[in-house]
């Protein structure tokens, strides 16, 4: 009897050697076997034999759609950036997507960033991917040498140790508060979809942020982002930072000073939070990245509660909903705008 | 709860067109519905009526209705209405013909012999002999009690006084003594006056029954008395 | 009735020789003319007047002219202190409700409902006497204060009028 | 005959006459616009909000007066009468009185000091009375020009020369001139257009409303003074007698409108309604207890216009209190405040106390107007407004005058704007030969390159007098910027803006050879054009130009704090100087024009603007759908004027198809337009393509055809349901059987004004009461029943209303909730009806019902509108650039609407607006490019990643995603450069020409540097 | 650089002011002569709409002890809908500036339109009093310039 996640895996192959061997696609993206135990990488399947080594566990946590613009400008002809694409179709790519993957790829075709036509995707509705540091915290900090998963319980063994520990209890903050774990758009489904998730207290952990006094806060921030080292990891990896030049590298303007300082590091979480605000699908990659684990998930976290909160908004869900900062409504919060704050006091 | 129906299978507004007839400026017509005349009036909500619920009546033919009501001697023809009506619509005109669109007979009782006293003489029916006979006592009275006042005069058919005074027949009739005052004060003045024996009565409710006719003829028989008396002014008591 | 006779010339064209006059606008004149001499100092109790615009001597009569002679007249008799004017006023004052042969007509109820804003807007003065120019506004309100239980005295004019007159030299006034 | 002069004289400087000065000096005339008080601007400037958009009036107002203030073209003679016209059309002698102002406005600065100093107070008019101002005054404080002029009535000096004349010994700049006297002169036009506008009714008169009575019954005027900012009170909203804010406020509409017996307006002032409705939303947004209550009594509310229904329904919702009740009388109650009395419907009487009472008084004509009108043979109406006819509404009786604004009819500001436009466009069309010989143009000599020069920067620090000098210590700041870097000069100066200042910086720039201008001294808003025109005469790009505010938003502001004032003053000068060296030339650009205009449909709309483009010498490409020309309007029978509808369209036709400049392209559809303004390129279906420089949107709408459900009333069933152009078929073709009929009966409202159709369609009331009397006329004896739920016939057609009463045609009104039920009884019609004034229910019988059914927007109009990107409203009807000023204008440049497509309208109002829509379209083809532009976007390739987020909060449609490099640009000519693109950007891939996130940033940066 | 916290301290604030309503209001405030701290330093924008976060966090980092942004009422944009589009993207950030722990009253945004000179002058007064209440600005700022006095 094989686990959920094996039968998937075992689709995902079925359904990418179809694919290749068809033609209808000239790579398939998905996840193969990493090195360290436990650890799944993102993998280009070119053809059949590769298609074999596509796999999938409850450690994919890297969102593939980071790769697909840069995968599907690899397949069209050179040219420089202000040339035009050649003509025709293009060759297609396919992808596998769980629901914030998805979501994502729905912000990418609102911004022009793929084109729903090159890419065929397999939906796979998420049962939620492993934190590796809470995985790490449940085994003390010993060496894990192997990590067996079953459908709810992962079996850890170690130098000395074995552990049984509950899927659950290690599955990363984002997936616990997911509540669209299917995905939104795919051309082929694995698996079965499971519905939205009701979870009331869904941005709890940013609830308790703005609980804290101001100066807390600060602290908070400051101690959050003090291990930061720039090395733009959660950059790299977010599907929606694909600036040709991002603005901590622009020096004219100088937006963000190029030293550790504290405050130059403040102003990168800052903007990047900014950037992703009304886009960001909370997929984690970004936190799953960082080599010193910032939680920097609770900055987008916390703009994703606002745009819901301020503009009925959540990304990805529609791409015939405008991004809430390319549109407006007349009759928008404006509470904030000190006219109007006064106005309201005086009442 | 069931409105009652009216039905307009044709507007007769018989009312309507007898007073249009009548009063060619009536501008019945004209009503805007506004409510700005029941807004001024004292009578509105009297008999379940109002000004403009009245013309509204009128408009839509509602004859019988308009023909019954005894709103009719609740508005005072004071023209307050029309005072503001932005149209100029006099209600008290039109209550006027209607008034006089009733048969005698159906007419308030004491309104009608007012009316019908004043073409006597006057609205109190007193013969005028008494109205001379009241005058003089009065008078005497006063000369006699009032030595300061001794020279007072109250002259009656006095030709060529100019000035003719014309009494409300309540004094004379009710309060004798309240005509005193204005003799004084006409006598301060050195005002040369005069009463006059016939049609010395200025009440006249025939202004309120509804027949012009009425009104003409006591208004005339009054005029007649004064220009026989070659009286430069008229005055009344009010 | 002074619109009876007003406009009953006006209307039927009776032919006349006469000029007819309102006796209020007389005393108004002569008192500016200094034929009638008055003096309000025996008003040392500081009455307060008022009074009513005949809707047939006012509005439909002779307009706001008469209405400010009235006025001119109370004050002189009165004392300019003395008088409260009423709101409204003049050509848009309500009627009393005993015009039109409403009092004669019989129906009092509607007579005295009529005259329940007459009665309310003179209380507002708090007037002690209210001058009726028109027998019948005078009749009217004479009666809504007896029944409403108003606190006014209801007079014409002349009584007042008679009260203030400057007597001693009254034999050499010249003639009109 | 000679050619016709090039120049007209606009009479009245309010907003029509403005607009069409504008118009007009923008085509190529010379333009004199005479204004009798001291500044324009007229009754909107007195303005607080405007409907049905809450715009402040006088910040959108503002604008235009400055631009005509300064136009080359606008010779603008305020203080000034008109006392005599001679001549006729294109030869006219005009001759004008100029009163003094004792200001001279050339040295004057509106410093105010003089105000300041000046120890007379009177009443000031502009705030109707309710505030003071001084004998030297400005009308305003957004006045132009912004001038001071002293009140001769209440001068002291000069009623008794030798006392007072402080203004002259404090005035600065020495402006004052006592000796100032009276001019005439004569000045000769080819055209007049008279812009007279309207005075507010005076309700004195009116003593039932306790108006001039108690100080707590103020005027509609004085109610927008008491809620406007600049006004007595400073926008607090206060009540008269005692200055405290009104907590229950009541309107009381028709106050000297729709009265023939005491005010003696037997017409409709049209616009009382929506400013009543208008009046009482902001009074609520102003109440700083936010529990005000307004309740406006009316008799109908009229709210006939474009959004206005949809503002009632609002007004409604947010609470203001609607009362169909008049009040006779108006009480007073205790501490000063008003009890008004009232009959409801059921006629019962109410007593209500209010702390403030609000008159809604109409629109009339000034006597000094009818006067004056007189004088020149201007025929006026009944009611005093200049008579015009319905197929030329903004034509005089004398021909070559032609009149716009509230003089023809009282009505709101975008009516009175279109009418400016299209007596620009008569005039203009009468003159078009004399095009560009009477205008002014400025010549500037070549500008030298800077491009490869390290800024060399000059400072201007102006003393303004003692505005500036005495507060800030402009000595030290010159010294100050003198050693700013890039600062190679430094000057300060007494007035910078007199010309022999002007004319010495003009001479320092080209001798220091100054490449960067810094000024420092009052508000860019209205003095960067002045220095610009300088930097250009001088021979460098104006666009290497910055000012520092150091007196409107120092001086004047810190007056406690002289030496905070001039750090503040070094600062802001060192903001700009790290501004301007950043700057670089810019282009002044231009988008050459293609003369040619597009006109979509061939109503009457389309044929109109097609002819006045035509006969003014313009190609023209008329495109119609249809087989046939005419439109709606072939169906239509009569205005309510009682004008035929079909002769003045046959001959319409006639003229469209005789002229040799229109081509017609009949049963032909767009099928895809690119380009902009000057250079359209159009695709029509019958594949032709048309290059034009614009295009006139005049597709009409459709009548509304209620087959099914709720507004259905037998239409369709039984074949004596007719809708009103169905009727006016019936007598077009003379049909005799209408003749014998004993009763009919109107519904009106049938699908507007509903639920699925909240917006008025306008024109039924009185195209349903004009057909009611045409069968009146027909048989006089016919019994006819209006059933009606508020009577429209704004303006004049208030007349039509009242004749309709007086022939015996009754009205029946019903609600929502009381809908009239009509039925079939064996082929007979019958109706039954709630009479809500005696409460029964009134059956009809009627042989004939009309059904006054809605105008709809067609529902090809919003393909029409993707491809030219026009905006739509939520009903479907196009959407102007802007509800008030700009009535015709599309937010696209160069695209015009005109008629039933913009929302429904009469058709002397359609002819109006055509001709207005020909106007704006000359004013682009009369030239041989047009200007856009300079400060615009600009995308870096390199940088853009193509996620069009530019793309989509452009409104202008500027930004285009470049379908082959799949990276943002810019179309120059469609900018506005408002920046919204570039704070969009997260890549900075867009930026602003001169307003760059670094020049934005070195002002930041610099503004912190020393503290 | 130590600022001197006390009395006379006054804050330096960057306001960004849309050049149609709120810099024409604050012309007006000087034409009627409304008195307002010496704060402010304005900075002139075309649109509210051309103020992004990072000019407003360029100013925080600069060492302003307040950012104003200022522009039109809604519907009244000179560009149709700058300020409709700016209000989306200041309501984020205000908020999100808050979360990190700035201050609530260091970064400030208003409506004010050409004729509310009044209107003005009172803004410039509260936000100065808001941020004179909070001290000179030490989160975010980065001390790049050594004031020489």
């Amino acid at each position: 009897m094989s686990t959920v996640n094996e039968k998937i895996a075992g689709q995902i192959q079925q359904i990418a050697t179809q694919l290749l061997e068809s033609k209808e696609v000239a790579l398939f993206l998905g996840y193969t076997q990493g090195t360290v135990p436990g650890a799944m990488q993102p993998f280009v399947a070119r053809d059949v034999e590769d298609a074999k080594r596509l796999s999938w566990s409850s450690f994919c946590v890297v969102n593939l759609a980071n790769y697909l613009p840069g995968l599907l400008r690899s397949l069209e002809p050179p040219r420089r950036p202000n040339e035009p694409p050649p003509e025709g179709p293009l060759p297609k790519v396919g992808v596998v997507a769980t629901g914030c993957w998805s979501r994502n790829m729905v912000v990418q075709i609102q911004e022009n960033q793929i084109d729903r036509e090159r890419v065929v995707i397999v939906g796979v509705p998420s049962r939620g991917m492993v934190d590796r540091r809470k995985l790490q915290e449940s085994v003390g900090q010993r060496e894990i040498t192997s990590i067996q998963e079953d459908d709810n319980s992962l079996l850890i063994r170690g130098n000395g140790f074995e552990k049984v520990i509950n899927r659950w209890d290690v599955i990363r903050d984002n997936c616990q508060t997911c509540v669209h774990p299917d995905p939104v758009i795919y051309d082929r489904l694995v698996g079965s979809l499971s519905g939205d998730r009701n979870i009331p207290d869904r941005f709890r952990q940013v609830e308790e942020i703005e609980a804290l006094s101001v100066e807390e806060r600060w602290n908070w921030f400051q101690e959050e982002i003090s291990s930061c080292i720039r090395c733009y990891a959660c950059r790299n990896v977010c599907p929606l930072c694909y600036c040709p030049t991002c603005f901590v590298d622009d020096s004219r303007p100088q937006w963000v000073g190029k030293s550790k300082e504290q405050v130059d590091t403040a102003l990168f979480h800052i903007v990047r939070a900014y950037h992703c605000a009304g886009r960001c699908t909370d997929c984690g990659s970004c936190e799953s990245v960082c080599p010193m684990g910032i939680k920097m998930r609770l900055f987008t976290r916390k703009l994703q509660k606002d745009c819901l909160e301020l503009f009925d908004f959540e990304p990805g869900l529609d791409p015939d909903i405008p991004l809430p900062l390319t549109t407006y409504s007349t009759s928008d919060p404006e509470d904030f705008i000190l006219t109007q704050i006064r106005k309201g006091d005086e009442k | 709860m069931q409105k009652e129906i009216v039905d307009l299978s044709s507007i007769r507004a018989r009312v309507k067109k007898q007073i249009e007839g009548a009063v060619p400026d009536a501008k019945i017509d004209y009503c805007l519905t506004c409510g700005l005349c029941a807004s001024g009036c004292p009578a509105t909500g009297i008999e379940g009526l109002d000004p403009r619920k009245f013309l509204r009546l009128l408009v839509l033919g509602q004859d019988d209705e308009i023909l019954k009501t005894n709103w009719i001697y609740s508005c005072t023809m004071c023209q307050r209405c029309k005072y503001a009506c932005p149209m100029g619509i006099d209600v008290g005109r039109i209550v006027y013909e209607i008034r006089g669109m009733r048969p005698k007979d159906k007419r308030p009782k004491n309104l009608q012999r007012s009316c019908d006293l004043q073409k006597q003489s006057n609205s109190t029916g007193i013969p005028n002999e008494d109205f001379v006979w009241v005058v003089k006592d009065v008078l005497e009275e006063v000369r006699q009690n009032e030595p300061q006042w001794r020279d007072l005069k109250a002259p009656i058919d006095k030709k060529g006084a100019r000035y003719y005074l014309n009494q409300n027949a309540k004094e004379p009739t009710v309060e004798p003594e309240e005509m005193v005052p204005l003799w004084k004060i006409l006598h301060v003045a050195g005002i040369d006056w005069t009463y006059s024996s016939k049609w010395w009565d200025g009440a006249n409710y025939c202004l309120f029954t509804g027949d012009p006719e009425d009104w003409e003829y006591t208004v005339r028989k009054q005029a007649e008395v004064v220009d026989a008396l070659g009286c430069r002014y008229y005055i009344n008591t009010e | 009735m002074f619109y009876a006779t007003l406009e009953g010339l006006r209307r039927f064209k009776i032919p006349h020789n006469f000029e007819f006059i309102s006796v209020i606008s007389l005393y108004a004149k002569l008192i500016r003319q200094g034929r009638l001499r008055v003096d309000s100092s025996w008003n040392k109790e500081g009455l307060k007047f008022t009074c009513q615009d005949p809707c047939k001597l006012v509005r439909q009569g002779l307009g706001d002219v008469v209405a400010e002679d009235l006025r001119f007249v109370i004050k002189a008799v009165a004392g300019e202190e003395n008088f409260v004017d009423t709101w409204p006023r003049l050509s848009n004052n309500y009627c009393c409700g005993g015009g039109g042969g409403a009092l004669q007509a019989g129906f009092v109820e509607n007579r005295r409902r009529y005259g329940r804003l007459k009665f309310e807007q003179l209380s507002e003065t708090g007037a002690d006497v209210v001058i009726t120019p028109c027998h019948n506004c005078h009749t009217q309100i004479l009666d809504l204060c007896d029944y409403y239980g108003g606190k006014w005295k209801t007079t014409h004019l002349w009584n007042w009028l008679e009260k203030a007159l400057v007597l001693e030299d009254r034999d050499e006034t010249g003639k009109e | 005959m000679d050619r016709p002069k090039g120049s007209v004289l606009v009479v009245g400087g309010g907003i029509s006459g403005v607009q069409a000065a504008l118009d007009l000096a923008d085509s190529g005339f010379f333009v004199h616009l005479v204004e009798k008080s001291s500044a324009i601007g007229g009754s909107m400037s007195q303005l607080d909000k405007t409907f049905p958009t809450n715009d402040c009036s006088a910040c959108i107002l503002s604008p235009k007066l400055v631009e005509a203030g300064r136009h080359l073209n606008i010779n603008l003679l305020t203080l000034s009468e008109v006392l005599d016209i001679q001549g006729g059309p294109g030869h006219m002698k005009v001759r004008i009185r100029k009163n003094p102002r004792y200001v001279d406005t050339e040295k004057c600065i509106a410093c105010g000091t003089c105000a300041e100093k000046c120890p007379k107070k009177v009443p000031n008019e502009f705030d109707l009375g309710l505030g003071t101002r001084k004998a030297i005054y400005l009308r305003y404080p957004q006045a132009v020009p912004l001038k001071y002029a002293i009140d001769p009535e209440a001068c002291i000096y000069l009623n008794k020369p030798g006392r007072c004349g402080f203004c002259k010994k404090v005035c600065p700049s020495g402006a004052i001139n006592f000796d100032d006297r009276p001019e005439e002169m004569t000045l000769e036009v080819g055209s007049v257009i008279l812009a007279l506008g309207f005075r507010p009714y005076d309700p004195s008169a009116l003593d039932f409303t306790g108006y001039k009575n108690f100080k707590n019954v103020v005027t509609s005027m004085e109610f927008e003074r008491l809620l406007s900012p600049s006004g007595p009170c400073m926008g607090h909203m206060e009540r008269p007698s005692d200055k405290s804010e009104p907590q229950r406020i009541a309107w009381l509409q028709c106050v000297g409108s729709r009265d023939i017996n005491r005010a003696c307006h037997g017409y409709c002032s049209s616009v009382c309604c929506m400013y009543a409705i208008k009046q009482a939303v902001i009074a609520k947004e102003h109440s700083k207890s936010g529990n005000l209550q307004s309740s406006i009594f009316f008799m109908d509310m009229r709210t006939h216009g474009k959004g206005f229904e949809a503002y009632y329904d609002r007004a409604r919702e947010e609470g203001i209190r609607f009362k169909r009740a008049r009040v006779h009388t108006v009480l007073p109650a205790k501490d000063d405040n008003l009890v008004l009395r009232y009959s409801n419907e059921a006629g019962e009487l109410i007593d209500e106390e209010f702390d403030l009472v609000v008159l809604s008084v109409g629109l009339e004509t000034d006597p000094e107007v009818i006067r004056l009108c007189h004088d020149l043979d201007i025929e006026l109406d009944q009611d005093n407004f200049v008579a015009t006819s319905p197929f030329s509404p903004v034509a005089t009786s004398k021909p070559g005058i032609f009149v716009c604004g509230a003089i023809s009819e009282p009505k709101d500001i975008p009516q009175s704007v279109m009418e400016a436009s299209a007596a620009a466009c008569g005039a203009g069309g009468m003159l078009h030969e004399a095009r560009w010989t009477q205008t002014k143009k400025k010549e500037f000599p070549p500008e030298r390159n800077v491009y490869s020069e390290p800024p060399r920067i000059g400072v201007f620090v102006c003393s303004c007098g003692i505005n500036i000098a005495s507060v800030v210590d402009v000595n030290e700041v010159t010294e100050y910027a003198r050693k700013l870097p890039g600062v190679v000069f430094a000057q300060n100066n007494l007035f910078t803006c007199s010309q022999d200042t002007i004319n010495q910086m003009a001479e320092t720039i080209k001798k220091e050879r100054l490449n960067r201008v810094v000024v420092a001294s009052c508000t860019p808003r209205t003095h960067e054009p002045l220095f610009q025109e300088t930097l250009r005469e001088a021979g460098i790009n104006k666009f290497l130009f910055e000012m520092a505010n150091i007196r409107d938003q120092d001086s004047w502001v810190h007056q406690k704090w002289p030496e905070k004032a001039t750090e503040k003053a070094k600062d802001l000068v060192r903001m700009a100087v790290a501004k301007v060296r950043g700057d670089e030339p810019l282009p002044y650009n231009h988008v050459p024009v293609t003369k040619k205009a597009l006109v979509i449909g061939a109503g009457v709309a389309g044929m109109v603007s097609a002819l006045s483009l035509a006969e003014q010498g313009f190609p023209v490409c008329l495109v119609e759908r249809k087989e046939i020309l005419g439109g709606h309007a072939r169906k239509f029978y009569r205005t309510w004027h009682g004008r035929v509808m079909k002769e003045y369209l046959e001959e319409l036709i006639k003229r469209v198809e005789s002229n040799p400049n229109i081509d017609l392209e009949l049963g032909t559809t767009i099928e895809d337009v690119s380009g902009s303004v000057g250079r359209f390129k159009t695709t029509l279906s019958n594949g032709k393509n048309v290059e034009h420089g614009v295009a006139i949107v005049a597709v009409g709408a459709e009548s509304f055809k209620p087959r099914s459900g709720p507004w259905n009333y037998l239409y369709g069933k039984n074949p004596n349901v007719h809708t009103l152009l169905e009727l006016d078929q019936r007598f077009i073709k003379d049909d005799e059987g209408l003749k014998g009929l004993k009763q009919a009966a109107f519904i009106h409202c049938v699908g507007s004004r509903v639920p699925e159709r909240p917006y008025c369609s306008r024109v039924c009331c009185t195209h349903a009461i004009d057909q009611a009397l045409k069968l009146k006329e027909l048989n006089p004896d016919m019994d006819i029943f209006m059933l009606y739920r508020d009577i429209r016939t704004y303006g004049k057609r208030e007349h039509l209303y009242q004749e309709a009463r007086e022939k015996g045609i009754v009205f029946i009104r019903y609600d929502l909730e009381h809908l009239p039920e009509v039925w079939d009884d064996d082929g007979k019609i019958v109706i039954e009806v709630e009479d809500q004034i005696i409460g029964k229910r009134v059956r009809l019988h009627p042989e004939l019902l009309v059904l006054a059914s809605a105008v709809r927007p067609r529902d090809d109009v919003g393909e029409l509108s993707k491809l030219f990107k026009c905006a739509m409203t939520e009903e479907g009807f196009l959407l102007e650039a802007h509800m008030k000023l700009r009535p015709v204008d599309f937010a696209t440049d160069g695209v015009y609407l005109a008629g039933l497509c913009h929302y429904p309208k009469p058709v002397e109002e359609t002819i109006a607006q055509a001709q207005a829509a020909a106007s704006r379209a000359a004013m682009v083809l009369s030239r041989d490019s047009v200007p856009a532009e300079s400060i615009t976007a600009e995308v870096n390739p390199m940088k853009c990643t193509g996620c069009a987020v530019c793309t989509k909060v452009c409104a202008y449609h500027a930004v285009v995603m470049d379908g082959k490099t799949g990276k943002a640009v810019v179309d120059t000519g469609m900018c506005k450069g408002c920046g919204a693109c570039v704070a969009a950007c997260r890549s900075d891939a867009i930026t602003l020409k001169n307003l760059g996130n670094e020049q934005i940033m070195a002002a930041v940066e610099a503004a912190m540097e020393s503290w | 650089m130590e600022k001197a916290m006390g009395e006379n301290w006054e804050p330096k604030i960057i306001a960004f002011l849309c050049n149609w309503c709120s810099y024409a209001g604050a012309d007006l405030a000087g034409v009627s002569r409304y008195q307002y701290p010496p704060s402010i330093r304005i900075v002139r924008v075309p649109c509210s709409g051309r103020v992004s976060p990072n000019l407003i966090l360029d100013a925080l980092r600069s060492g302003a002890d307040g950012v104003l942004v200022s522009g039109c009422h809604p519907g009244d944009c000179h560009y149709i809908s700058g300020n409709l589009y700016a209000r989306r993207r200041f309501a984020l950030l205000e908020r999100f500036l808050e979360f990190i722990g700035i201050e609530p009253g260091r970064v400030n945004f208003s409506w004010v339109s050409a004729s509310e000179g009044e209107q003005f002058a009172e803004v410039v007064q509260e936000v100065t009093e808001r941020v004179r209440k909070l001290g000179p600005a030490k989160k975010l700022v980065k001390e790049i310039t050594i004031c020489p006095r």
